[in-house]
């Protein structure tokens, strides 16, 4: 049997099971869709938290009096520690600076005060702080021993409680993403199945006019795999579509406009294409078996 | 009596029991060979297991005990990947028909073709002269559920005979025919025999097989009564 | 011929045409009548529109022209709520069976019963008495698919008459039986029309009157060719 | 035909249909547990919201030098506005002690200065401010007329960002919990159509033996019902087991120990057994109606 021979079959089965064919795309596609539709706020959340995140950093408070030429040096070995982002000098002055504006309109308490009080600092920011806050524990300690520092401040409990936070939202992600793959695994799977159960009385026809277990799957094959194809392609246009509305303001209320979203990585939407194939595929392929023995 | 005596039989059944679940025995020790190129009919009152004994020659069914040898080899040892091959030399008229519901006839009957691999022309002349010959011609475009009950029993002939196989097994082919066209099938039948085609015609209607002098097995109670 | 002359007829057919989809005309133009306590048979050749007639009596299909009576009401005029409780006066054996797959013999037949609402002890009582007047007894556990042909036949000729309908329409009912269980089921269709049924029989087998008085109605390509 | 017959038809049918009926509700259940999932998972976030939402407020600074006695009276009138939780009077020694607190190591810059110099003011803690935040805006400008008070700070951009956030996460939850309600309906009334179409010759049968609609639907619509209560019963009596899990921190990382879990309110619970229910009701009932005419 050659490939033109299989689809024509298979396009002209598709025809004949016309709704039986839409309706399991449906669910392929709806199962899908829910699952990307998470996924894109997951990666879009992901995203406002890294640029979130970059904001999170350690402070680091040089001895009083410390020699100027140190400085550099100890600049250098902070860019060096392992996980540092960037690092940023903080003169007195600076310093001073940021507390008047944090006082507001009670500034004038700094007025006449000379703002060598303050000691010099560093800023150092620390990559993907947010999600790995343990990540500030680890580095503060290792600045701690650097020469030259005084004290190092990286808000131990706020720390804390952004672990727990994560903790519990990097939780919450991965279960409500197996959960949602499983599901819509399951309901694909089980779709198909119900599909294939309403047509074994032609696959036992098929068997005894003497056609081998390729002839009957080849068909069933193709269209699992256009179904698979199909679905994944809908769901992630439905979902690109709303994303351009969403994200060009069309829909939503005038405060988010100007929001930058982002759409899922593209290797995203070709494994989840390649795996709807698949699933398509081994759930079809699963669900005939038991009916192409003997 | 048209025997070929080229050696083996083609079809041989060697006390062959068939017991279904819950004790039921549908055939009991039947021995029987049908030469090449023998027309045979099968008989005997309902439930007899007319029906039971072709089941077992297509492999729908598996026999509890003894062997059945077809053209010589034991379907005991023929691998499940191999069957679909013994199959297709293998036209069988099923009783209950067994036409796909969601195909025209023209593609019912092209199955037999499909399935061993035939081009698209050859399909279409050779279907087109099968559903001819059984009055058929013209309905080629309608669904089974479309067709009288006789007009479908000769979907199921002409699936059975388009492929010419070597073997045929008729499972009360003109249960739904009136005596016209019973003897159209039967003229057709003869034909394929004289071409050197095996048949087993299993039917209750006695009037086929009165005048002819063709084997007759008949059955009672799944037990060979008569042999020749 | 029975024939009780109470007045209307229980069937008429008055100038009924069937054409199905692609012009193919199934009946044209038949005017027909069946008394009372009439025992019927309708012959023809395969697709002479036999179940066609039939269907249209047990609304399974339209006529495209034309009035048909039952016990004189037009069944043009019945509301679709009300065709069950009609339809329950007709039994009928279909051609192709329409038995239930998943559910067994007694289930099947008990079906007529359940669905007017007989009780649970009289449906048994019933349906154990008409299996065994069929044969059929000892196989009310089995399901369809581990019959015969014959005896699935007999099945659904056990669900047709099990609730002593006045009418009952016969489509084929001994196409898979022997020449003794066919006997049985004219015997058993004496007998329900000796007690008043009207009975409407298809078949194609000639014999089945050939030796009767009963009226004959014989159609051929859609056309009524004799009357009496 | 009386209930009993009716329920012993269906659970007959359930029987001889039990590979279908399974998958069916398999499928039921997953769709419920899904969006129920999703739910608890809200509700939480909410919950938690909810508790650090109340740290929200409004500071109301007073004139200085005001009249003692007018301040009971102000603190009245704010806690007269509607939608104000409560209401706390900062003296100015409290004020200085918050500052002082803030400027941890660097406090000696307040050595030698009078407490006075920072005004008396009054905290309002303001109801739902988290989900409202525009609340905010509308109750400061209402203090704002109050006699003898000075100034008032709420954080005019802060306020800002939470209202776009806020809506930003009320429409992401809007949308979330619509596309899960419809996929579950929608997947739920697809498979239930699957399976009316696999047994429409049962259908059939029935009708031409003279059964009517009613005889033909009772018992689907019975298994259709029990499918609904089944399957999100599962669906909740699954999910109470993980929520039970979960806040018991068997299976959870130790820093969520301890943690608060609050489940679904029961009237949801309820809800979404009735509307499974009627939704496998409805579902069974409108893909048998085309079976079901002449
Ligand atoms: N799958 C099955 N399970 C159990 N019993 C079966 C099964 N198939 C057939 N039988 C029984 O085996 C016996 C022989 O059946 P078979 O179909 O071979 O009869 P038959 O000669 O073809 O009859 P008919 O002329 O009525 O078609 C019958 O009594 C039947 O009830
Ligand atoms: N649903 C349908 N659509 C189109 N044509 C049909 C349909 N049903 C029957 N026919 C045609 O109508 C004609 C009469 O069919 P009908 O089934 O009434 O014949 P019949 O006398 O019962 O034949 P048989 O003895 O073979 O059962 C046939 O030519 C058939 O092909
Ligand atoms: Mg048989
Ligand atoms: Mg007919």
């Amino acid at each position: 049997m050659n490939l033109e021979t299989l689809v024509r079959r298979a396009l002209k089965d598709i025809r004949q099971h016309m709704a039986m064919y839409a309706l399991t795309t449906m669910v392929v596609t709806l199962s899908i869709l829910i699952f990307l539709f998470f996924s894109l706020i997951y990666v879009n959340l992901h995203h406002f938290a890294s640029r979130f995140g970059t904001q999170l950093g350690v402070v680091v408070y040089l001895k009083e009096g410390i020699n100027e030429e140190l400085i550099p040096k100890i600049y250098n070995e902070l860019l060096a520690i392992n996980g540092v982002k960037n690092v940023v000098y903080i003169s007195q002055e600076e310093a001073f600076k940021r507390l008047e504006r944090y006082l507001g309109d009670e500034k004038m308490v700094l007025e006449g005060v000379d703002a060598t009080f303050l000691p010099d600092s560093f800023e150092v920011k620390v990559e993907k702080a947010l999600f790995q806050p343990e990540r500030l524990r680890v580095i503060a300690d290792k600045i701690k021993k650097i020469e030259g520092v005084d004290k190092v401040q990286y808000g131990r409990e706020w720390v804390q409680r952004l672990e727990v936070f994560t903790g519990i939202a990097r939780n919450v992600v991965v279960a409500s993403g197996i959960l949602l793959l499983f599901t819509a695994a399951f309901v694909v799977s089980i779709t198909i199945r119900l599909n294939v159960y309403a047509r074994q009385e032609e696959l036992e026809i098929l068997r005894l006019v003497g056609a081998t277990n390729g002839f009957i799957e080849g068909p069933f094959l193709m269209e699992a795999m256009l179904q698979g194809l199909l679905g994944a392609g809908i769901a992630i246009v439905l979902l690109y579509a709303s994303y351009l509305n969403v994200s060009s303001g069309l829909l939503m209320p005038g405060f988010i406009k100007g929001l930058k979203l982002v759409f899922l990585p593209w290797e995203l939407v070709v494994l989840v294409v390649g795996l709807s194939m698949v699933l398509c595929l081994l759930g079809t392929h699963f669900s005939m078996r038991k009916f192409l023995r003997s | 009596m048209i025997e070929r005596d080229d050696g083996i039989p083609i079809i041989t059944l060697a006390s062959v029991t068939k017991r279904y679940p819950h004790d039921i025995v549908a055939l009991d020790d039947i021995t029987l060979s049908l030469e090449k190129g023998e027309f045979c009919f099968l008989t005997g009152p309902s439930g007899s297991g007319k029906s039971t004994l072709l089941k077992l020659l297509y492999f729908a069914e598996q026999p509890t005990s003894g062997d059945i040898f077809i053209e010589g080899i034991n379907i005991k040892t023929i691998k499940e990947a191999h069957k679909p091959i013994f199959r297709r030399k293998i036209g069988v008229v099923f009783q209950d028909f067994k036409l796909l519901q969601d195909r025209n006839v023209f593609d019912n009957v092209a199955l037999a073709l499909e399935v061993v691999g035939f081009s698209h022309d050859q399909i279409a002349y050779r279907v087109n002269k099968v559903l001819e010959s059984l009055g058929l011609g013209g309905k080629g475009r309608r669904f089974p559920q479309e067709l009288s009950g006789g007009e479908q029993q000769r979907v199921a002939i002409a699936r059975a005979i388009v492929n010419r196989p070597p073997i045929i097994l008729a499972d009360e082919p003109t249960g739904n025919l009136d005596s016209v066209r019973t003897m159209e099938v039967l003229d057709i039948m003869d034909e394929l025999n004289a071409r050197g085609t095996t048949i087993l015609f299993a039917t209750h209607d006695e009037r086929l097989f009165e005048g002819t002098r063709r084997r007759v097995v008949r059955l009672r109670d799944g037990r060979m009564e008569v042999g020749y």
